[in-house]
């Protein structure tokens, strides 16, 4: 029951704000509507409710053998807990904002978090595919709606070439379902349907090219630097800290689990492509002048690292992946509030135009060095324990490919001081002569963010023990290929 | 058979009224009432209530595929009278002919969907034909209306030899002219089949295709769409299209299946397929004018039609009845609404979603369900006629090229919704033809949409029951 | 006689036909030859009416063939019905840019 | 070579002859008398074929009414002075090209098909063209089809009245 | 107990955390006091520890911080000789530093000022976990945590870009040793399933030779980007633009020794593999005298001072190599004082001299600051390994191991203690002797610090001078106490017997001999009125650190800068997304194109569909052949 409130309260809620004239009533609204949201997945995750409420299931196309089920596991706690927290912080980080056609935004992001829910909680291939969907469409008209002068296109691609993606996988489910013994859509009889290798090849690839686009992964990348720079970035914090982990989650949910043979034996090419995305993207991450384009691209070079390591196997790469999902949703979120409040408040992206920031805006400056280690793992952020367990799953995997992708802690090193030293240090430039430093309401969220992320990186068990259960799942099944 | 003889007969009432009433606005209304009893009537048919039990037989046959698309073009067709009433009143003195056209229009679609007999799909393709090439040209001042009229005429009535030729030759194959080859047939020297049957079937099957506006008989499609009067082209694009894909259906399901032991239809299938996708998709993107474009895209949506023909089965025939409604339904939408814009082009509705919110709300649930995304009856149109494929098996590289054009599709779809909400401008709309009820008819057809998508047994349960 | 005398004939008559709407822009010439064309199938069709009409067994009442030549007449209602409309078309075009070449109207295209 | 013979091939030679110049006579009203032609040339071997109610209403719908009303509209507007547009020779060629090949393959259609050629058409003989026969069967078997056909008419009719109408 | 240890570290996290938020509020004098007490009241701990010597060699586990079903990494504290001397170094060398910071920094604002103490509370927090940690684990978290802080206080100053950068060069050429340390604890935790110092070491002899080698050079790799050792040392002498105490604290006494501790804490390993060992000892010796040839002419005393430091490393890195770990750790503590007076005798220098570095523009300082010029001599003494100084005892130690290895590496490593003395008196004389080369209100400024600069002076100055009693060799009349009291972590190392009695003396003359000559030669050089720091020939190319900074400009940064940009600009931009755009852009041409099929002429269209006709008949009657052509082709 409680799975489907998750769904429900930001559907409807965003149905409701649609129809709200003047945005104080939306903003209060909506930030109700996500607090509801996130209490509810604390009761759940604090076991105040019994377990039985956390699946649902209910006919839906009973003459397509498509169920509408939603399960629970803790890595779906950890991802629905991540995208109520988020959609609260960019909630209460934008309160202050006046946004045009309040009412559309708030319905649309809210519409957005629901379909989002649906994709980690659907248990069945038909209700997955609808809210993979739901969430696409909902961004689409956000991001084309709200952002810089170039969104429509940047949007437009961004939306075709995951539409693309989610087609391939559409036929994949398709075929699925004629492979099934009982013809249905549920996860449980894609896991016993019966394939030879070369068919479990062919749909490995339909699912799998559909979720690299969402992840992105090398080469499908080049969609998401341009639709973050050019997107809004209240929106952005959402799509790179909640969007982007449905592929990877799908790749956990969705393809280890029905197609381990085939995963396994693709996993080498895999893991070398997502070692690439994460060099290539930290190399070219060096360069960048534009903010914005940074952190898109430091976060693809954080998803391909999390992909190689999903492939990896092993038991701290897959506990890593896990955990890192929620680590990096935050951190990343913590910087693309600090991107919004110096775009907002400054009036520019460009880092070279920035400068001397920490003698203007100490509490903004203090705030993004946290961030900004968090972005570079460094102990005792909780990102370190996400990448120090995934990077020993790759060494574990090979240790060439392991030594490789640990120079990317160097580059992500690099860029990040970069970015930290050519917005606060050194002297002021006209842009910012006389900032401001950053506003009430974005401060009580990044504080938020950062006392999660200190807490997280210096006792990290809580979320290790909330995805246990899944890691032990999800490696059962393809330690049972690999003997 | 009721749905045949009320239609019939509402025509000819209506025809009286031209005389009869002289309140203008009335016609409309008539018309509506008509549907509706045409559509209780279809109804209570497919309950097994018939006004009268005429021997029918061996001509047309009532099974329930037949009566159910009955419905939906009924209904159809009450929806786009409904939307359209004012548009059909601007079009000069001749709207109960109109009326009455339409009326008989479909009674031509009644037969098309019951024909157990070659000669009947003749006289309803001609049923269907005539009163189209009347309509297109109704508009009478408007020189794009005159070549239009002009343009289908022609083609049409070379498509009508082409298909008598092919009727001849089957004739001449099998003795017969029943859709369902009799036992003493000529035993052949093809497999047992023979060289006139077959001959006469692909030349059949092209005449079919002109009609179903599959290329490479697309041709008069977009000029024809593009030149007749906005009602007209909605109705032509939507609901005649569907009847002659059901008939087309209805041919290769008996003639197709029982020959495709021995010959292999798929080739000519496939090459029609990709193509009509090709043409419709690719040329659809330049299109400056919307209504040229969906005049594009219905060529494209025919191509996804064309898969329920490619893979007879029974998914592909309920695919084709959902793709039917859920395409007439969007397309009429967009229709109506397009005639209440002064300029067609895509500028033209350029900020559509600050002046007429409604209109431009409506206009993007069409268009998504066009496009195929979930939550619409769109989706579950696609998911049928890609399932239906894959079900026949070992031809997934069909569905793909499929699939890649139904993301093409989305480039002009969603440009529309582009200049509706995302780019500024001002639309000019005829205000006041945009009516309370005008909008509420636009809202209701966008909630059938989404419930057909969220619920397709809505519709398919009646397949069953 | 052979009936595929009879076919070649109607074949031939009915591709004169297609060639005429082929070659020709002249409207009302265009309708005679898709007129040509229909007679050209009348005629296979009787052909075959009376092919079929030996095919049936004789002795005895037949109607083997019958409904082809019933065709036939339904074809011809079909085309008056058909020539009284396109004839009105084509007057109507006439109306308005006084000419009846197909290529002359050419608003629509691309 | 008995007479029917003779006959047979010399109908097939003037329908088609007539046929060409339907289609090569530059003067529309040349066109349709040699259409008119061609209609008789069929009509006789309808009579051939013991179809006699079908040549004769091949004679009167065809010859007779249609193509009078083809013959006035033709009258009606004098094409002596038409709007010459551009006239292309290879679109003709091109045409001339593909109705050959459309022929060729009924031709081999009908060549292949080596189950027709031992079929024969005994000319001269059978009564189904007959009136009453056609008309037993017409009216039992094909009542619906007659039926329907009215409605064809009076759509037809409407049209006609809607298009030709003057306007004022 | 537990408790107790736990406060250890804790205390200056809270320190960093009270006066790191309050940073507004404090006042100086407040922040002040609160960063040293709590740094002092550690020390007080620390010293309960050390006297009640309750170490114990299992772990105080208090939470698993990383576990699963391959490995379990608890956060456990190790409390054992070699952590509490490195505990006791720490704090109390820590402290005084602190104390001393509270007068160096006072013309910082507040804030300023609150911000850098709570830096330092955080670094010693971070070096305490570093040398704390059970498990190389909790040690990279240490490591890690101290590398952040250099970074931070390097670039204390932050308006100033070059600081800045200096900053980040730190931090980066850290991470590199860092990739270094990371390798060998995945390698440990994949093949030992484990990290714990007790488990690591019990199994050490399950390991093969490639893997022992190998997670030892990678070890080492980490120690030398930690330590600054050939290549990686450029960051150490940028780290100077860090305020002085930094410099002192961190730069000289603890962080750069936290590879020698990493290497003593592992000797297990190190042991089993020669390889290694001879490569660290390599490195070292390389280190040590490259660093001392390019201090010969630095102009910059804080330069001076950093090269001085890298060489001095290098010492301890030779010993290290040769398996004497207790003589380097011992030579790490010594070196802690002298090395931490040096600074901050360096900084009360420069405090007094207003903020001048160059020394050519000092000299004759004696009689204006008298303690910072004895304590300073001490120091110079001591470093040059005056007899009976704590630099001589261990530097003697050293030189012992290094002979006791092999001739060469004892020659070598000789010269370069030679090289030390040359370059500490050189200094030592340009600025407290000869006559004032500054400008005038440079003399007039000149004064001698306040106490709470001095009394760290003397404190340290007395621990430089006879700090090295705890290790004395027999021969006079000493006992190696520290050998022993490390024992039962680190193998002590076999002390010379008899025959090298000998040699002790004659090094004990030579020494005494040597630095004679080098004094007067210093004092011939360098004690003069003017000097002005202009070089010639392969001075200069010393002066210029042998264009080692250059070299990396023109063989790492440039190309990889290129790269970046040839990645950015040509592979993104035109390669990949240029693929991806251009199929938008053909799909648009081919649809300019193909829409004039559409000609509009009825004509055309009937035409089409004749011959496609024609076509599908083609089609349909030779499908079989076009069916196995595709097949082929496909």
């Amino acid at each position: 029951m409680i799975a489907l409130l998750l769904i429900l309260i930001p559907f409807l809620t965003g149905l409701a704000a649609f129809f709200m004239r003047e945005g104080k009533m939306a903003r209060n609204w909506s930030l109700f509507s996500s607090l509801l949201t996130l209490l509810c997945i604390i009761l759940l995750i604090t076991n105040s409710v019994s377990a039985s409420n956390a699946s649902f299931d209910i006919a839906w196309l009973p003459f397509l053998g498509s169920r509408f089920t939603l399960a629970m596991t803790g890595m779906v706690k950890m991802l629905v807990l991540l995208n109520a927290i988020i959609y609260f912080i960019v909630f209460l980080a934008t309160f202050k904002r006046a946004f045009i056609q309040p009412g559309r935004y708030f319905g649309l992001m809210l519409l957005m978090q629901a379909g989002m829910m649906g994709v980690f909680l659907a248990a069945d291939g038909l209700v997955f595919y609808f809210f993979w969907e739901l969430a696409l469409v909902p961004a689409y008209f956000l991001c084309s709606q709200w952002g810089n002068e170039k969104r429509i296109q940047a949007t437009f691609k961004f939306f075709v070439y995951t539409f693309i993606g989610s087609l391939l996988m559409l036929i994949g489910m398709i075929i699925m379902h004629g492979k099934t013994p009982d013809h249905s859509y549920a996860l449980q009889s894609f896991m016993h349907a019966n394939l030879s290798l070369t068919e479990e090849n062919f749909l490995f690839w339909l699912f799998f090219i559909a979720f690299a686009i969402k992840m992105p992964l090398f080469p499908f990348h080049t969609w998401q630097p341009f639709a973050y720079e050019q997107s809004d970035t209240s929106i952005t914090i959402v799509l790179s800290s909640v969007m982007v982990k449905m592929g990877l989650f799908a790749v956990l949910r969705w393809i280890l689990p029905i197609f381990p043979h085939a995963a396994v034996s693709n996993s080498h090419l895999i893991i070398i492509l997502g070692v690439i995305s994460l060099l290539y993207a930290s190399v070219i991450a060096v360069r960048q002048n534009d903010l914005k384009r940074l952190i898109a691209y430091s976060s693809i070079a954080h998803i391909g690292l999390m992909c190689a390591a999903i492939f990896s196997g092993t038991v701290p790469g897959m506990q890593g992946v896990m955990v890192q999902m929620f680590n990096h949703g935050i951190i990343v979120a913590g910087l693309w509030i600090t991107a919004e409040v110096i775009e907002t408040q400054y009036g520019t992206r460009k880092i070279s135009e920035l400068g001397g920031l920490a003698q203007k805006a100490p509490v903004l400056a203090t705030l993004l060095m946290i961030m900004a280690l968090g972005n570079i793992a460094l102990p005792l952020t909780s990102a370190f324990v996400g990448e120090f367990l995934m990077f020993s799953g790759i060494f574990q995997y090979s240790i060439i490919i392991g030594a490789v992708a640990l120079i990317s802690i160097i580059l992500s090193a690099i860029y990040t001081l970069n970015m930290v030293q050519n917005i606060f240090y050194g002297n002021t430039l006209p842009a910012t002569q006389d900032a401001t430093d950053i506003n009430r309401n974005a401060k009580y969220a990044m504080i938020i963010l950062t006392v999660l992320i200190l807490f997280l990186g210096f006792y990290p068990q809580p979320l290790l023990q909330l995805v246990n259960d899944s890691v032990q799942g999800i490696l059962s099944g393809l330690n049972f290929v690999l003997k | 058979m009721n749905a045949l003889i009320l239609s019939a007969a509402w025509g000819i009432i209506l025809m009286f009224c031209s005389i009869l009433v002289k309140n203008k606005k009335s016609f409309g209304y008539i018309a509506a009432f008509g549907l509706l009893t045409i559509l209780i009537g279809n109804i209570a048919d497919t309950y097994g209530m018939q006004i009268t039990h005429y021997n029918i037989y061996p001509m047309l046959s009532l099974d329930r595929f037949g009566l159910l698309f009955n419905t939906i073009a009924i209904l159809s067709t009450l929806i786009f009278v409904l939307l359209s009433t004012i548009e059909i009143r601007k079009t000069g003195k001749y709207q109960p002919e109109f009326y009455t056209l339409i009326f008989f229009v479909l009674c031509g679609i009644t037969i098309l969907t019951s024909y157990q007999n070659l000669l009947m799909l003749f006289l309803g393709i001609e049923i269907l034909s005539i009163p189209l090439y009347i309509l297109t040209g109704s508009d009478k001042k408007n020189l794009k209306s005159n070549e239009a009229s002009l343009k289908y005429f022609l083609m049409g009535a070379f498509s009508t030899g082409i298909m008598l030729m092919g009727i001849a030759l089957i004739y001449g194959g099998t003795g017969t002219f029943n859709l369902q080859p009799s036992t003493h047939s000529v035993v052949g020297t093809y497999h047992g089949i023979s060289f006139l049957e077959i001959t006469g079937l692909i030349i059949l099957m092209c005449a079919m295709a002109f009609k179903a506006s599959v290329a490479p008989f697309h041709f008069w499609a977009p000029d024809v769409y593009d030149g007749a009067p906005t009602p007209v082209t909605s109705f032509m694009a939507t609901i005649v299209k569907a009847a002659a894909f059901i008939a087309f259906f209805k041919l290769c399901e008996v003639r197709v299946a029982d020959t495709s032991a021995a010959i292999n239809w798929k080739m000519i299938f496939s090459i029609m397929i990709v193509a009509t996708l090709f043409i419709g998709n690719i040329t659809a993107i330049f299109q400056q004018s919307v209504k040229r474009m969906l005049a594009y895209s219905s060529i494209a949506q025919a191509g996804f039609m064309m898969y329920a023909i490619f893979s007879l089965n029974d998914v592909a025939k309920e695919g084709l009845l959902y793709y039917a409604l859920a395409y007439s339904l969007a397309t009429i939408g967009l229709f109506a609404t397009m005639s209440k814009m002064k300029d067609y082009t895509f500028e033209g509705y350029n900020g559509l979603a600050k002046k007429q919110p409604t209109l431009a709300a409506t206009n993007a649930i069409f268009l998504l369900s066009l496009s195929g995304i979930p939550l619409t009856a769109g989706f579950f149109a696609k998911y049928y006629m890609l399932a239906s494929v894959i079900k026949t098996g070992s031809n997934t590289w069909l569905v793909i090229v499929g699939v890649c054009f139904a993301a093409i599709a989305i480039y002009y779809y969603f440009r529309l919704i582009q200049s509706m909400y995302f780019k500024t401008g001002n639309p000019e709309t005829l205000d006041e033809e945009i009516t309370p009820f005008f909008k509420n008819s636009l809202i209701a057809v966008a909630v059938l949409i989404i419930l057909l998508g969220a619920f397709p047994q809505l519709l398919l349960n009646w397949f069953y029951f | 006689m052979p009936v595929s005398y009879y076919i070649i004939l109607a074949s031939t008559l009915f591709c004169i036909g297609v060639a005429g709407v082929l070659t020709r822009r002249n409207a009302i010439i265009i309708f005679m030859c898709v007129e040509l064309m229909l007679n050209a199938v009348n005629l296979l069709l009787v052909a075959f009416s009376k092919m079929q009409n030996i095919a049936t067994p004789p002795g005895g009442v037949t109607v083997g063939g019958t409904d082809a030549q019933l065709f036939v007449f339904f074809i011809m209602v079909v085309a008056a019905a058909e020539v009284s409309v396109g004839l009105a078309i084509i007057v109507m075009m006439y109306r308005n840019v006084h000419s009846i070449d197909i290529n002359f109207l050419n608003r629509l295209k691309n | 070579m008995d007479i029917t013979t003779i006959i047979f091939w010399f109908l097939s030679a003037l329908a088609l002859f007539s046929a060409i110049m339907v289609v090569t006579r530059k003067n529309p009203i040349f066109s349709v008398l040699w259409l008119i032609v061609v209609f008789f040339a069929i009509s006789g071997h309808y009579l051939l074929l013991n179809a006699q109610f079908l040549a004769v209403v091949n004679i009167i719908v065809y010859a007779g009414a249609i193509m009078v009303l083809f013959l006035f509209v033709v009258m009606m507007m004098n094409l002596d002075n038409l709007p010459v547009v551009n006239k292309n020779t290879w679109m003709k060629f091109l045409g001339v090209i593909s109705g050959g090949l459309l022929l060729c393959i009924l031709v081999s259609t009908s060549k292949s098909a080596a189950d027709m050629n031992l079929k024969t058409i005994v000319l001269k003989d059978g009564d189904i063209g007959l009136i009453e026969n056609l008309g037993k069967v017409l009216f039992t078997k094909y009542a619906l089809p007659f039926e329907i056909s009215s409605i064809l008419f009076l759509s037809a009719m409407v049209g006609a009245v809607v298009i030709g109408k003057k306007e004022s | 107990m537990n408790a107790l240890v736990l406060c250890i570290p804790l205390l200056p996290f809270l320190g960093f955390l009270i006066v790191g938020l309050c940073r507004n509020k404090l006042s100086k004098t407040m922040s002040g006091i609160l960063a040293s007490g709590v740094i002092g009241i550690s020390f007080i701990l620390t010293l309960v520890i050390f006297f009640s010597h309750s170490y114990s060699p299992n772990a105080i586990t208090y939470f698993n911080f990383i576990s699963n079903s391959q490995y379990n990494i608890p956060f456990a504290f190790q409390v054992d000789q070699l952590s509490t001397l490195f505990m006791l170094i720490i704090t109390g060398v820590g402290f005084l530093i602190h104390v001393y910071s509270t007068a160096y920094m006072s013309e910082e604002t507040p804030e300023h000022y609150a911000r850098y103490f709570s830096y330092l509370n955080l670094f010693v927090f971070s070096m305490l976990l570093l040398v704390l940690g059970a498990n190389y684990v909790i040690m990279f978290i240490g490591w890690e945590g101290v590398g952040i802080c250099s970074y931070l206080l390097i670039g204390f100053w932050f308006k100033n870009n070059q600081y800045n950068y200096a900053a980040r060069k730190a931090f980066i050429m850290n991470r590199i040793g860092d990739v270094g340390f990371l390798l060998a604890i995945f390698w440990l935790l994949a093949r030992l399933g484990s990290a714990d110092y007790s488990i690591v070491f019990s199994n050490a002899s399950t390991l093969s030779v490639t893997d022992v080698t190998g997670i030892t050079i990678l070890l080492f790799v980490g120690a030398i980007g930690k330590s600054a050792q050939i290549p990686l040392y450029t960051w150490l002498p940028d780290a100077m633009a860090g305020p002085t105490p930094v410099s002192a604290l961190i730069h000289a006494a603890t962080m750069v020794t936290a590879g020698i501790y990493m290497i003593a804490r592992s000797n297990v390993l190190f042991s089993m593999s020669p390889v290694t060992m001879d490569i660290v000892a390599v490195i070292g010796l390389a280190t040590a005298i490259l660093a001392a040839s390019i201090a010969l002419f630095q102009n910059d005393i804080k330069k001076v001072l950093a090269y001085s430091t890298v060489s001095q490393l290098g010492f301890m890195f030779v010993a290290l190599g040769v398996g004497a770990y207790t003589t380097g750790v011992f030579h790490v503590m010594t070196h802690s004082f002298f090395k931490a007076l040096l600074f901050l005798g360096a900084g009360s220098v420069i405090h007094a001299m207003g903020g001048e570095q160059d020394i050519t523009k000092m000299g004759g300082l004696r009689k204006k600051i008298p303690i910072t010029y004895w304590t300073f001599l001490i120091a110079v003494l001591a470093i040059s390994g005056f007899p009976f100084t704590s630099g001589f005892v261990s530097k003697d130690e050293i030189l012992m191991a290094a002979y006791a290895h092999s001739q060469p590496l004892f020659w070598l490593t000789t010269f370069a203690a030679v090289l030390t003395a040359l370059y500490m008196f050189r200094v030592f004389m340009l600025v407290f002797l000869g006559g004032f080369r500054g400008s005038e209100e440079q003399q007039h400024h000149l004064h001698e610090s306040p106490p709470a600069m001095t009394i760290p002076l003397i404190i340290l100055a007395v621990l430089a001078a006879i700090g090295g009693f705890v290790q004395l060799p027999e021969i006079f009349g000493g006992h190696d106490y520290f050998n022993e009291f490390l024992a039962p972590v680190v193998p002590a190392f076999k002390h010379v017997g008899e025959s090298m009695a000998v040699q002790e003396y004659y090094l004990l003359g030579g020494t005494v001999v040597g630095l004679l000559i080098i004094f007067l030669l210093c004092k011939k050089w360098y004690a003069v009125k003017h000097f002005e720091g202009k070089y010639t020939g392969i001075k200069n190319v010393l002066a210029h650190k042998w264009y080692i900074d250059e070299l990396y400009d023109a063989i790492i940064v440039n190309p990889f800068n290129n790269i970046a940009g040839f990645l950015k600009s040509i592979v993104e931009k035109s390669g990949i997304d240029g693929i991806v755009n251009g199929v938008g852009r053909f799909i648009q041409y081919s649809s300019r194109q193909v829409r004039l099929v559409q000609s509009g002429m009825v004509g055309n269209y009937i035409l089409i569909m004749v011959l496609s006709i024609t076509v599908l008949f083609m089609v349909f009657w030779n499908q079989d052949l076009i069916i196995g052509f595709l097949q082929k082709i496909f």
